[in-house]
């Protein structure tokens, strides 16, 4: 038996390590790929795994191929420090992750110690989707680069729709209790404050994280408090049942969300969300672009049907990775890191670019609506995001100041 | 009468050579063992692995004091594992910050104690009302301590770092040893010398008038009352030491990972040390280490392999509870006692045909579960193991799953006749 | 006179409605051996676990020597010096023969809940073990798990556990029940050499061990003790007689054994 | 007021869907002594089997299939799995049904997909009843109200009217009875598992539409279950009752509440900015379950109405 066991896992081992080769460079991808947020770490591993393959198609980055090796973290940090040994081992030096913030604090804080205790070995992480502030202000690394918009940015894009909104009196915040459903709640206060003194925030809920079941109390709560609109920071199933809960309990205030557009979203919340659920994000599916990202999408869509397209930063983050190798003319993280600092890109949505002070990365931003017209739909619901040019936010009015003091290791 | 008041009854006691044998060569062994793998130059995966498994070797011992030792099955024992975890990062944290007092002068290799004083005193407080009951009362309150306290550490940042945790850097302090605890060589040494003190202590602890008592009480607490001891109490101060060690399996881990989080107090770490110690065996010392040797290589290494992994744990549970309650280290046990006996009377023949039945079986599970996961993910992911071109539609597949399946049930009902035929 | 070693007074038990025990009064000189019997569901294992503290009385007291021992936890009674023994085998059944033994004999030489010492290294436990399983006779079963005894010697290792704690005051459940007469024979006199010197308060139903042992016989009907005194006072007792008359057997039995005598 | 309302009608529904989720336990823990930690995993199957007979046909076949299979799936899982490990005592059972619920969720996983599936109220319920204090009220929620009222009605008549009812009234409160009243005891276990693990599914048919049906919502329910049978009394189906009501009521008034511990405990010299203040009672309701679990057990053994202690 156990002849056979280790017969099946040999099997399996050369089945996971096959193509590999001296000319590859690998970057790990540390997200839940299993468990009940294995649906989205998965759809941001496609996504990675698809713009890495653009890469290697146009030549690779200074002549190596790029390949993405999946590392399960199960959304737990320990479980992520356990897989970025298990990467750094490998020889791994590039590290993509993005699922969680309190991952992503983990990680910030293991490659900085390794890279402290080994130096000539360092390892760069590249941030797609963790967005606590503290990253690039008070917890800035030389390390760390953040492709995705922090709270305190989307949630200007947030304010500024608002702002733009004068039938809008009253706001009601709701989030989930723990560190970035606090952020989530204090970035609307304060920003509220400033646009619009006159918006009254009527209410700024926190609920426990993930043990909601039925949310009609919140709504209900939501309703008597004559609420024009409600801002959310909510993901996974706390957001999906918030909003299950308003359109069961009929309630008619918009519903700014970061993370509307998440995967399984749409289903659940099905046509009674049209026109009322909106997404601050940095790409809509339906906004008009250029040819070329139109046939990337399709591209992606034709490879992986059973995903949406949805984490552009994926690509924007594989593009800078590519482009700082080539202007530092070195595929070692150290160079590549100090070339990226400060770098832009033209990218289909606007000019992205890489603030050297703190490594955020500064883009446009949507505030995109759910909408039952579209071209292209998600979870083919035939549903769909789309947005105008009216709901489009420029990068200089989301960029916020930062309290960065960058330790840059010495040339 | 004299004579009988002289006679000592050593001969009562097991022999110096049965003593040696049973008690002393196993922990040499592991000192021999624990000294010599270094000499292989392990990789940091090996060393990483060798970690893990150290802490949970030391953290499924402690949950066996519990439920193997004193009978008491507890979903929360992750509690104190988690508690002294974080005594130990604070701890940590002191002795980065600090420059004068107490703490400036702790080595970081000496923290685990503040593990072990931690989960103690977490026994401590809890345990008063949880052993108070035994039995399914004192599963389902552990339940609903360990739900409380898991809230509770989303609740107080300040103590728990909420959903981020408490992170440290365990490059601080006076060096003991000789060890900077920087690279994982330095911390192999740290968590070799961890487990074999925790194990040694654990071991010693069933061999104390306390651990008899707890073996005396899960088998007869009415029967303990009437030789002059309170079962609460019992179930309570082994309920202390439980908690102790298992906050000194997490002031390792703190040590190790550096890290902790509220989710590490939850019902889902509590939930796998139970596995670790059913599956290896409680009602052997060796069981829960054997347990945790296994279960933390299949939660590290079989998981990269195979995304159904979880689904074979269960399995794998499920057939312990139901074929081989003494776990694998019964299985273990079972054959060595076999072949100590020679294995004459056809013993060893049945075990093996009844070994390759299971093996036939469980191949036939594997490709049949391998299969419906890639199906399943759908994105058009084949299972190729050999070289073998296995979907969902070939038939070789299904041929594959029957005929493994039906060869293992035949060899596997063929040993039961001949058992029956024995019987 | 001296103080009875045990003396119990109005002692009564409800269960609900139901009295089960209703005003017993009973003294016992120290070293006295006494005998309850009393027809099936008289209450005489009620009466043990309400003197060894399984139950809490309705009402009365019970006093160990000087001290009122009613309320007190049952293990705080054993540890001051009554111990019982089971009408069912109560043993450790995962242990060994000399273990369940050890566990009886820890807490009266002091060991309590102590984890700072190995139970190997304790010469005077090792010792006391070693003697009760010679007087008992297991010595060569020492090391035979607990569970894979005969019946006979399940129950000798009963009364060795009962004893090991070395309490003055010992209350035996059916030392004997299901025993062949052979063994019986063997544990009354294991029952005489191990109690020597101590109280004794024995429940049986062979009339023949009864006799044999017990200074003094109480009979307990309906829970009242009809009668008390010596096995000639008892066997020419009337009203012993009639509350037997229900219970054939056991009044075959009282007659043979006052013929045997 | 509106509050109120809202948090009684919605108290009542939730606490409703708890009963009907927790009765099946009771029923298995107090006949069988089997504390089936599997138990919200056959809740999790029933609303599942109900969205795949959904797609073939309709919601009402799918409203009475479900819960049969389910219970089918039960009994199977009783017959031949529970039924060997029974001689090893209570704790071997609940170790084999932990170890089931790990197994139930993960082949959930490999057929229905690890995200949450498409299981929507059927459309001709799918429309808001009544509006009260300017917020909808929608039908379906009524519909739970009365399946969950029709199910109570058909456990009472079974119960107090039909011979089946009587032994399993005696077998609830004398487990121990059964076998002396010449029946065939394992076939009523199997019988009574199944039944169990059918009102489960029952729940899930009705519940995954009104929650959501994915992957987690066995891990969710699973303890609150637990509290709920634990909470209401060995043995005692009206105390199961009790204690879901009681449950579901608490949990949506405690939402509602907007007081913090700084408002409750001011007079101590909390405050507000201070970690403890900031806590407020809207946060806490998830673990009010927990904190009655553990101090039910501490304090009153047998639960509410419970004839035993557990």
């Amino acid at each position: 038996m156990k002849l056979v066991k280790s017969a099946a896992l040999a099997a399996a081992m050369a089945f996971a390590a096959g193509g590999a080769s001296a000319e590859t460079v690998k970057i790990a991808f540390i997200d839940p790929l299993s468990g009940p947020f294995g649906p989205s770490g998965t759809a941001g591993l496609h996504q990675w795994e698809h713009a890495v393959s653009e890469v290697n198609a146009d030549g690779g980055m200074n002549g190596a191929t790029l390949e993405m090796v999946p590392f399960d973290n199960k959304v737990s940090p320990k479980e992520s420090l356990v897989q970025l040994q298990k990467a750094i081992d490998r020889g791994i030096r590039f590290i993509a992750q993005g699922n969680g913030s309190s991952v992503a604090s983990a990680i910030i804080g293991a490659v900085n110690k390794h890279n402290k205790r080994n130096p000539g070995d360092e390892v760069l992480f590249m941030n797609y989707a963790a967005v606590d502030p503290a990253f690039t202000n008070d917890r800035c690394s030389f390390w760390h680069f953040r492709f995705d918009s922090h709270v305190d940015m989307k949630m200007a894009a947030a304010t500024d729709w608002i702002s733009e909104r004068e039938d809008i009196k009253n706001v009601y915040v709701i989030g989930q209790d723990y560190s970035f459903g606090k952020a989530v709640a204090k970035a609307a206060v304060t920003q509220l404050a400033e646009k619009r003194p006159d918006i009254e925030i009527v209410g700024n809920e926190l609920h426990p994280l993930g043990r909601v079941k039925d949310f009609t109390p919140y709504i209900q709560k939501i309703i008597s408090s004559d609420a024009d609109a409600v801002i959310t920071g909510n993901w996974g199933a706390d957001m999906v049942l918030l909003v299950k809960a308003a359109m069961d309990s009929g309630l008619e205030a918009p519903i700014l969300t970061y993370y509307g557009g998440s995967l399984g979203a749409a289903t659940a919340m099905g046509k009674a969300a049209v026109g009322q659920v909106l997404q601050v994000s940095e790409f809509v599916e339906n906004y008009p672009t250029t040819d070329a990202q139109i046939a990337r999408i399709e591209d992606y869509e034709k490879t992986y049907p059973e995903y949406d397209y949805y984490y552009h930063r994926a690509y924007n983050a594989v593009n800078f990775l590519d482009m700082a190798a080539e202007k530092a003319g070195s595929n070692d993280p150290v160079d590549i890191a100090f070339a990226m600092e400060g770098m832009t890109y033209d990218g289909p949505y606007g000019k992205v670019t890489m603030r050297a002070k703190d490594h955020q990365v500064l883009q446009d931003l949507f505030v995109s609506t759910f909408s039952a017209d579209v071209e292209r739909d998600v979870e083919d619901t035939g549903l769909g995001w789309t947005a105008s040019d009216a709901d489009r936010i420029a990068a200089g009015a989301t960029a916020q100041p930062t309290t960065c003091q960058m330790d840059r290791p010495e040339r | 009468m004299s004579e009988q008041a002289m006679k000592s009854y050593d001969d009562l006691a097991p022999s110096a050579t049965d003593k040696f044998r049973q008690r002393v060569l196993p922990f040499i062994v592991m000192i021999v063992l624990l000294a010599a793998i270094p000499l292989f130059d392990p990789s940091r995966t090996m060393n990483s692995l060798i970690a893990a498994m150290g802490i949970n070797i030391v953290f499924a011992l402690s949950y066996n004091m519990l439920l193997g030792r004193a009978g008491l099955l507890s979903f929360g024992h992750a509690v104190y594992f988690g508690l002294g975890g974080y005594a130990v990062l604070h701890a940590m944290n002191a002795i980065g910050a600090g420059s004068s007092g107490f703490w400036a002068g702790f080595p970081v290799f000496m923290l685990p104690v503040i593990g072990f004083g931690a989960g103690a005193l977490a026994g401590v407080v809890i345990g008063w009302p949880s052993c108070k009951r035994s039995g399914v009362p004192f599963a389902m309150i552990s339940l609903g301590v360990a739900e409380l306290v898991a809230s509770a550490g989303y609740m107080f940042g300040s103590i728990f770092g909420g959903e981020m945790g408490v992170t440290s850097d365990r490059m601080v302090g006076p060096r003991l040893f000789g060890l900077s605890m920087g690279p994982v060589e330095d911390i192999y040494w740290f968590i070799a010398f961890w487990t074999f003190l925790g194990t040694l202590g654990i071991y010693a602890f069933t061999r104390t008038p306390l651990g008899k008592m707890s073996e005396a009480t899960r088998d007869n607490p009415e029967r303990v009352q009437f030789v002059g001891y309170n079962p609460d109490r019992v179930r309570y101060l082994v309920f202390i030491f439980a908690g102790a060690f298992a906050g000194l399996a997490g002031g390792m881990s703190a040590v190790n990972y550096e890290i902790f989080t509220p989710e590490s107090l939850s019902l889902a770490p509590s939930g796998l040390v139970l596995l670790m110690a059913y599956i290896g065996g409680i009602r052997y010392f060796t069981g829960p280490i054997m347990g945790a040797v296994l279960l933390t290589y299949m939660q590290s290494m079989l998981s990269d392999y195979s995304e159904a992994w979880l689904l074979y744990l269960g399995l794998l549970f499920i057939a312990i509870v139901m074929y081989a309650p003494g776990g694998v280290a019964g299985i273990v046990y079972g054959l060595l006692g076999i072949l100590r006996r020679g294995g004459t009377d056809g013993v060893l023949a049945r075990r093996a045909k009844q070994a390759a039945g299971v093996a036939l079986a469980f191949t036939g599970l594997v490709i049949l579960v391998e299969i419906a996961v890639r199906w399943s993910n759908g994105y058009g992911e084949v299972f190729e193991p050999f070289g073998l071109h296995l979907g969902i539609d070939t038939p070789l597949s299904w041929f594959l799953i029957a005929g493994f399946f039906a060869a293992g049930f035949g060899v596997l009902r063929m040993a039961r006749e001949i058992e029956e035929g024995h019987g | 006179m001296t103080t009875p070693a045990l003396s119990i007074r109005g002692l009564k038990k409800n269960f609900g409605p139901a009295e089960i025990i209703c005003g017993v009064d009973l003294d016992l000189a120290p070293g006295e051996r006494h005998a309850i019997i009393g027809p099936n569901g008289a209450g005489k294992s009620t009466l043990f676990n309400l003197i060894s503290g399984l139950y809490q009385p309705t009402a009365g007291s019970v006093k160990l020597g000087d001290e009122e021992i009613v309320g007190l936890p049952p293990h705080v009674i054993n540890r001051m010096g009554l111990s019982r023994s089971f009408q069912v085998s109560n043993i450790f059944a995962n242990m060994s023969v000399r273990e369940n033994v050890r566990c009886g004999v820890l807490y009266s030489l002091g060991h309590g809940y102590s984890f700072w010492r190995n139970v190997g290294n304790l010469h005077e436990v090792q010792r006391k073990t070693g003697e009760i399983l010679e007087s008992v006779g297991l010595l060569d079963k020492a090391q035979m798990p607990a569970a894979l005894l005969s019946y006979a010697d399940q129950r000798t290792l009963e009364i060795a556990i009962t004893i090991a704690g070395g309490a003055d005051v010992v209350l035996l459940d059916e030392p004997t029940a299901g025993m062949s007469h052979s063994e019986t024979d063997r544990a009354v006199a294991l029952i005489e050499k191990a109690t020597a010197g101590k109280t004794l308060i024995i429940v049986e139903h062979d009339m023949g061990v009864v006799f044999n042992i017990a200074d003094r016989i109480s009979v307990l009907v309906y829970g009242q003790i009809i009668a008390t005194g010596t096995p000639e006072e008892i066997r020419g007792d009337p009203r012993v007689r009639e509350a037997y008359l229900g219970d054939g057997d056991e009044q075959q039995a009282l007659a043979a054994a006052g013929d045997a005598q | 007021m509106e509050t109120i309302v809202f948090s009684l009608l919605n108290g009542v529904i939730y606490g409703l869907l708890l009963f009907m989720l927790s009765s099946g336990l009771t029923l298995i823990f107090s006949m069988m002594g089997v504390l089936n930690f599997a138990h919200a995993s056959f809740y999790m199957l029933g609303a599942y089997f109900a969205y795949s007979i959904m797609g073939v046909t309709n919601f009402w076949i799918a409203l009475i299939l479900a819960p049969v299979l389910v219970g089918l799936v039960g009994a199977a899982v009783e017959k031949w799995g529970l039924r060997n490990v029974h001689a090893h005592g209570h704790v071997a059972e609940l170790l084999f049904t932990f170890g089931l619920a790990y197994l139930i969720d993960e082949m959930v996983k490999i057929v229905w997909g690890r995200s949450s599936v498409d299981y929507r109220v059927p459309e001709v319920l799918d429309f808001p009843l009544f509006e009260l204090f300017g917020a909808e009220y929608p039908a379906y929620r009524v519909f739970i109200l009365m399946v969950s009222v029709g199910m109570l009605v058909a456990l009472w008549f079974i119960l107090n009217r039909t011979r089946a009812g009587l032994i399993i009234r005696a077998a609830l409160t004398h487990p121990h009875m059964v076998g002396h009243l010449g029946h065939n005891v394992p076939r009523i276990f199997m019988l009574v598992f199944g039944a169990g693990c059918a009102l489960a599914g029952l729940a899930g048919v009705i519940g995954g539409n009104y929650l959501v049906t994915d992957p987690a919502m066995a891990v969710q329910m699973g303890p609150i279950v637990f509290v709920v049978v634990v909470v209401g009394g060995l043995g005692s189906l009206t105390g199961a009752f009790l204690a879901a009501m009681l449950l579901g009521l608490m949990q949506t008034f405690a939402v509602g509440v907007d007081a913090s511990f700084a408002d409750l405990f001011g007079w101590l010299g909390l405050t507000a900015t201070s970690e403890l203040g900031g806590i407020t009672i809207a946060s806490l309701a998830p673990m009010i379950p927990f904190l009655m679990l553990v101090l039910i057990l501490m304090i009153r053994p047998r639960g509410l109405m419970g004839d035993r202690e557990l």
